[in-house]
């Protein structure tokens, strides 16, 4: 028949005298059949597949390491081996949902170790096993935020990322909650000001990004004073800069949401990513999405098992915290092994490394006389003016072997010729010098 | 024993090269710099390797056996795929990169949108929903859009069969539909009383899947398509069942104006743990200007991607989806082509009818018709007259070996099985699982509290869920 | 300390104290230190690794594999993902001689069953689990016929593998064993009058190829009717060929052996690759490496042991019948991996497809005026006058991304611009017809 | 179940490509066409994947766990070194591509030997052996063309110590030389006296491993190597045990003439259920001309193979060697460098120390004395007070999850366990390694039966070897 159907014609016999019908169509009771034959071609057998795919994926460029300067949500980290062997193990990547816990341990523990990892992270005390990215995390935040306090509008700052801001805007709008923006300041951060003076009894939440988009680290402890105790305080984060920066969790956060890519996730072309999710226990069952908690056997032992099931679709339905099933785990069990081989001390040092590149390029920049947009202090990733025609030098810089640092302007019209640049530990500085060529 | 056990203080697994870039200091207020390191697991790297590879001996998966979990379409997964989508120049490109540097991504989803639409019959499609129940939330916002787009502000309401999978709920509500469930008819299949009486000038859009959650077509298919439409409400169609019907018909033809797919159903993607997913919605003609942003275009030989959709319903996550669950089943797709795609409809039919018919002599089947890629079972009377409940006899087929079906859902059948066995699995397996099934039927006769205590022989014991859940605990304790 | 190193500073303080010393210097007792520290670089990261190595990887070419034409012993043939993706299982990889039978099923029962496999394919009654590859296969064979017959004569086609012929004669000139060369007649074919005239009452054992190393097929039943019935007939085999050859055990072979590289494993720069070793039971006891076994355990489970060690060096030390100890089990798996992907019919169509490729070039080879070498039957490659200057044409062929048939004139000094050509089902009629363009 | 028993006739588990050839018939007398199919497996790509998946978890392996097998020097086998010898620009190249093409193997092949020679103090070496037997073989092979080359033929005789590997007399005589063996002094080393009596002028050489099987170091080795040289023999080195001496003194600086090396050992590739290893054979520069065919050579920035070797022993196996164990080898030493292997040293050393003085509260040290690597336990007299045997605790210690140390070896020593944690192993693990042998020893006492039955966990219980050789199953048995 065929390497993935097993069938035998003389089985299909059995098996068709056993139901009791003589031909595979009489199966179709009642089916219209609408078509003889997909307008596709046939089948072809792995290896000629395997050389076509090869060489379609010989059509995208791949950059060196080290010649990548884009971020923007997506990362470039050194990737262990161990991590990609290790998490596709055949035994993790074929298993589903742990439904039947008893043989989904692996699963399970898995998760369950990843959710205290995030919670380490991020200072606080839940966090669920994962969400479909950081955009969808945070929209599920918002609506979240309004299921806690039950009014309808959330102010955002505008330095998140825009496909987050724009993610939950389409997420928000049929359940009638308005989000409206705060300003950025000179220092990129969040307008202390605007953000007090857009504040009103209908607010649920506020969010605000640490770093933002822009890279730049908001003062979360000012942001905290600045709003009443009943908002929920909103923050998306990136997992990595948390190794260095005080956790949101000790700053008055009530939910931390992120991408995780960054943990020894692929870039992939922009997903599989993984969107993380913390919050408070006050407010679990409000949360949406997948939680594993620790339990015992018949006998004692301790195993784990999916729990607080009672928020989610399959039971809740029309009145669950979200319609998630399916979600990233396989990437947050990936996020789970790099942090377990990377350490807190790998993790700083990755953090750290991203961050000295990041300002020995800006220094070098503004030495060169560009100037940086913003003066709030910045993790990873800052906004320069890269000069006229950036674009098309961009372009240009790619044909070069240089992934340089994204313009903003198709993202955000105001940014004209300025750039999003970004480093991490994998930017040598014989490669920024390299970089600092072209400018 | 968790890794943070395992752990010890100053133990590394990793080394990172040196950048020679000075170091420079952390230019922040005193309280924006962390104190206290997280507590990451310390540990070398044959510590972390021996950790995940036990754990991953605790896993069944389907590298592992049968795994007949009903609505989830557990079939093989391809490893050609996984070495395909784990290539570099599929793995390691970035989002942002200049599109002509990524022509080779964006034609396979372009190739990919192509090749689905046309096994839908559908005019247009997006990929980037990430999974089954982003691509629900992503075709009932375009519902949403469509009406209002029409200045039709009345159409509040979602109509979803009581049979219906929890997201269809759940995603209609999202979208910010009023949910209104319709009772199934005694052939488990949409009555069309209940939708008439059901559909009125309010209803925006009939949610159904077929197959249904049953396992059973819904034979009045054009019948319930005119209905609605006649009613002016869209017809959407969750495409997690699609594997029956490969070859056979099409959505499209049966009157969906939407469709969501769910790759790591029918296109076999892997299930990883319980994803990442792929969610694909297809439209018809009318509804493409809603598709979500940014969408994949072809101009002149080159391939684009367009943020410029004034009517969208807008982002919906970031990015442009699961691209590496994509090639996964685009690598599938050119390797069934339409000569195997049929084959895999009618012998995920065949083997459904199969074992429902060795099944049948052990359990009762809900509704005993010819079902389509899976069937559903009860033991109601059986748990009645033993109190030995489906989720005792599940949890003795993990003794076994092999993996439980899906239990308790749809939620109209109690006590219940619902089994999907694939194209993948072969006669000699179906055989076997009825014989296991029929073997543990016996027990629970004899025996009724050795099966209630099952199952004996896996990696732990029946776990308590209830006080799990009672007194949660969410993560590791690491004590003071 | 480093990332597979586990010690921490405290712990090895703990340590010397409770073996009661002070430094690890102290740990060497007697032992004179003659270095301070290696005249090598220091180590480094993983990244910076994996770098260099992969830029190492990319100075040696890679050729598409249809328009490789060379064999010789080492093939390509299309291996399916699967069997890489399961021989790459850690827990088969990591693991080492079975030992602890009990915990160590995985590996007893694939080389078993990989054994049974090899049976099969030859015809012959008992394989053992692996040796080297073909030339040590060889050289044992002969020694074990020597073991048998006691006498110390062998008689060898000059026609198989020449590495195979040197070192077997490594192997049997220490313990005085003379291997004398059969000629071959113009098929290429053993010359059955030199054969018999060779034979003497000295003469242990018969040496064939099947097919040789010119691709012949040798008429083993010819062969077996020449020889007497107390000599030992060893046939040196190639494994693919064997779906469609007559099994040697049925045409009177007492031992084949052969290199089963083409059986699923990549070519590795000429290793790894795996000796296959098959005979009959009558002389088990005189064969070398390791066999497994079925049994039961206490409870009467079927499992599997390793059997016969009585002949192994552990056990008989210098009177065993060979010093093999590691021998090439994961090699085994991947061919009993391979081997159950392809099944009869699948192995059967790589046989007929290889042949038909050869037979294809031959054919248009001589079309084009270009001589074959030998007259009998050939199965995947053949010997043809290659033409003036054929060893800096077979260069220059490489630089136009084909590996062309191999110049023998290195190996074979008589065989000046003669090659040895090889197709195999990589080959594409496409590939062959641009082959030919350069003829 | 075996692969056999799932196979069903007409299932099939590959495809390929058409090539578009005419088909030619088989131009061969009937008696050489193949008449009946050899009874290979007829499965589907997920038969095979579960098989073999479901064997591999039957596996224990140093990635599960603790695997202190003595001699065998089981270390952690890094990831990144399957990964980059499965790189296609090493594993897809051919060995008679010309040389101008595989400049980066040669090049590999070629600094590794570099390497290698360094860290053993040797001249020259080959890297062409297949495993350490086959090393030792080359290197006995080398020893005996020495001899012949200077026109001393009577040199007929290699001496062994009986506590050597059985390998070495199996090599020695495989060279073709008589064996001597000598007995080992009561502290566990070569006795001089029994050595200068059997050192004459029919000696060859003297095969030592240092630290010897023991794990005890060879002390008078400066005062061997005169005696072994004043008479004219050679001094042969069985690199097994080098992972001990990493970092504090080389073979070559001992005296060894020649030094074989395992690169399934001290150099971390793995042992793959037995093999592939690699057995690099060295020499000082007057045995250079020996080493087999073909060497590696630069020349002027080249690298090439030499075939023109005179006097060399000859070809001992086709091709060059493992190459891709070589590219393992060489990851590692590129990523340890002189400061990791002076670690791995140390820490190998240290563990093997530590675990004795944790042993010894358990178990008799066979020669209490500081050992190198590893060392030898004995329970011979608890042996005959319990009847209980080291096999017994041995399958017992699989109960606990860790594998069994080497047992019954060096034949001097009786009931005893070889112990070698090697470096990668952490302090936790062996402290529980010693907790488990004494909660073994304890349950030995108070209930001798219950050991001898071990062990109970495994995924067969104790299995019966004796039968299994007196009345062989060699292969599945398809009946008829
Ligand atoms: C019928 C049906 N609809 C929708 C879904 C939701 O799909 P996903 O889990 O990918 O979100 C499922 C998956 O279980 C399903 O079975
Ligand atoms: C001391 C010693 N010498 C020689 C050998 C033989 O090595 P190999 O198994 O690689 O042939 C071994 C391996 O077990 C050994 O421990």
């Amino acid at each position: 028949m065929h390497r993935y159907i097993p069938h035998t014609p003389e089985e299909i016999n059995e098996m068709l005298k056993e139901i009791g019908i003589n031909s595979l169509e009489d199966l179709y009771v009642g089916v219209p059949r609408t078509i003889d034959d997909y307008n596709l071609e046939n089948g072809k057998d792995e290896f000629t597949v395997k050389k076509e795919l090869i060489n379609l994926s010989k059509e995208n460029k791949l950059f060196e390491l080290e010649n990548i300067f884009a971020g923007a949500g997506t990362y470039y980290h050194f990737i262990p081996t161990v991590v990609e062997t290790l998490a596709n193990n055949q035994r993790f990547v074929t298993a589903y949902t742990p439904y039947q816990a008893e043989v989904s341990q692996g699963t399970l523990q898995s998760l369950f170790e990843y959710q205290t990892m995030m919670c380490e992270l991020t200072g606080m005390e839940v966090a669920n096993s994962s969400m479909y990215d950081g955009a969808t995390a945070l929209a599920e935040a918002m609506l979240m935020a309004v299921r806690i306090n039950n009014k309808t509008k959330i102010l955002a700052a505008s330095s998140i990322n825009p496909e987050y801001l724009f993610t939950s805007r389409t997420y928000c709008t049929p359940q009638n909650i308005e989000i409206q923006e705060i300003k950025w300041d000179e220092n990129g951060e969040v307008d202390i000001n605007d953000l007090k003076n857009k504040i009103d009894s209908n607010t649920s939440a506020v969010v605000v990004g640490y770093p933002n988009f822009f890279g730049i680290i908001e003062d979360l402890k000012k942001i905290k004073e600045a709003i009443p105790e009943n908002i929920i305080f909103i923050v998306v984060s990136e997992p990595i800069s948390l190794s260095i920066l005080e956790a949101p969790g000790k700053l008055g956060a009530d939910i931390v949401v992120g991408e995780g890519q960054a943990l020894g996730i692929t870039p992939n072309f922009g997903g599989p990513g993984i969107g993380f999710f913390t919050t408070l226990e006050k407010y679990v069952r409000k949360m949406p999405g997948r939680i594993i908690g620790e339990t015992k056997d018949v006998d004692g032992k301790k195993g784990y098992v999916m729990i607080l099931q009672t928020r989610e679709q399959h039971i809740r339905r029309a009145r669950a915290t979200s319609n998630i099933c399916s979600n990233h785990a396989l990437m947050a069990l990936t996020n789970a092994i790099y942090m377990s081989v990377m350490g807190p001390s790998g993790l700083k040092k990755v953090a750290k490394m991203s961050y000295n590149a990041a300002h020995y390029l800006a220094k070098k920049l503004e030495e060169k006389g560009y100037k940086l947009t913003f003066k709030g202090p910045f993790f990873n990733e800052f906004v320069f003016n890269a000069g006229e025609n950036y674009y098309e030098r961009w372009k240009k810089l790619s044909e070069n072997g240089i992934l340089g640092p994204l313009p903003l302007e198709k993202s955000l019209p105001n940014f004209k010729n300025k750039a999003l640049a970004c480093c991490t530990e994998v930017n040598t500085k014989e490669s920024i010098d390299n970089l600092l060529r072209h400018f | 024993m968790t890794i943070f056990e395992i752990s010890k203080s100053n133990r590394i697994g990793y080394e990172l090269p040196e950048n020679n870039i000075n170091d420079f200091d952390l230019n922040l207020p005193e309280h924006l710099i962390r104190k206290e390191d997280p507590k990451l697991p310390q540990v070398s790297e044959v510590d972390v390797v021996r950790h995940y590879t036990n754990l991953a001996a605790k896993n069944y998966a389907v590298d592992v056996g049968f795994y007949p979990l009903g609505s989830c379409t557990m079939k093989y997964n391809p490893k050609i795929n996984e070495k395909i989508a784990n290539l570099e120049g599929f793995s390691m490109i970035h989002p942002f990169q200049p599109h002509e540097t990524t022509q080779g991504a964006l034609k396979l989803m372009f190739e990919l949108k192509e090749m689905l639409c046309e096994i839908t019959g559908m005019d247009d499609m997006t990929l980037i929903p990430s999974a089954g129940a982003h691509g629900e939330l992503t075709g009932m916002l375009i519902a949403r859009a469509y009406h209002l787009s029409r200045g039709d502000t009345k159409r509040t309401k979602a109509i979803v069969p009581d049979s219906a999978h929890g997201t269809n709920p759940a995603s209609a509500a999202m979208a910010g539909f009023e949910v209104v469930e319709i009772k199934s008819g005694p052939d488990g299949r949409v009555d069309l009383e209940e939708l008439k009486n059901a559909l009125d000038e309010n209803v925006a859009v009939l949610m159904l899947t077929n197959p249904n959650t049953l396992g059973l077509f819904e034979k009045d298919i054009l019948k319930i398509s005119e209905m609605v439409h006649e009613k002016g409400a869209l017809l959407y169609y969750d495409g997690a069942n699609l594997n029956a019907l490969l070859g056979i018909t099409r959505p499209g033809d049966m009157g969906f104006d939407i469709v969501h797919l769910n790759l790591h159903k029918t296109f076999s993607t892997p299930h990883g743990m319980g994803g990442p997913g792929s969610g694909p919605v297809g439209v018809k003609k009318h509804l493409a200007k809603f598709l979500p942003i940014p969408e994949i275009v072809k101009e002149n030989e080159e391939y684009k991607l367009n943020y410029n959709k004034p009517d969208s319903i807008g982002f919906i996550r970031s990015n442009y989806g699961n691209f590496s669950v994509m090639v996964r089943a685009y690598t599938y797709l050119k390797t069934m082509g339409k000569d195997g795609l049929k084959k895999v409809g009618q012998m995920a039919v065949l083997n459904a009818n199969y074992l429902r018919k060795k099944v049948e002599k052990i359990m009762e089947i809900a509704y005993p018709d010819f079902c389509m890629h899976e069937f559903v079972s009860t033991c109601e009377k059986f748990t009645k007259e033993t109190g030995v409940k489906a989720l005792d006899i599940a949890k003795r087929l993990l003794d076994y070996g092999v993996h439980a079906p899906t239990m308790y859902f749809p939620l109209i059948v109690h006590e219940d099985f619902m089994i999907e066995p694939t194209e993948t699995e072969s006669k000699d397996t179906l055989d076997k699982f009825a014989e296991i099934l029929s073997k543990i039927f016996e027990e629970a006769k004899e025996n009724p509290d050795f099966v209630k205590n099952a199952p004996y022989n896996t990696p732990v014991r029946r776990l308590d869920d209830v006080s799990a859940s009672r007194k949660p605990v969410f993560r590791f304790n690491f004590g003071k």
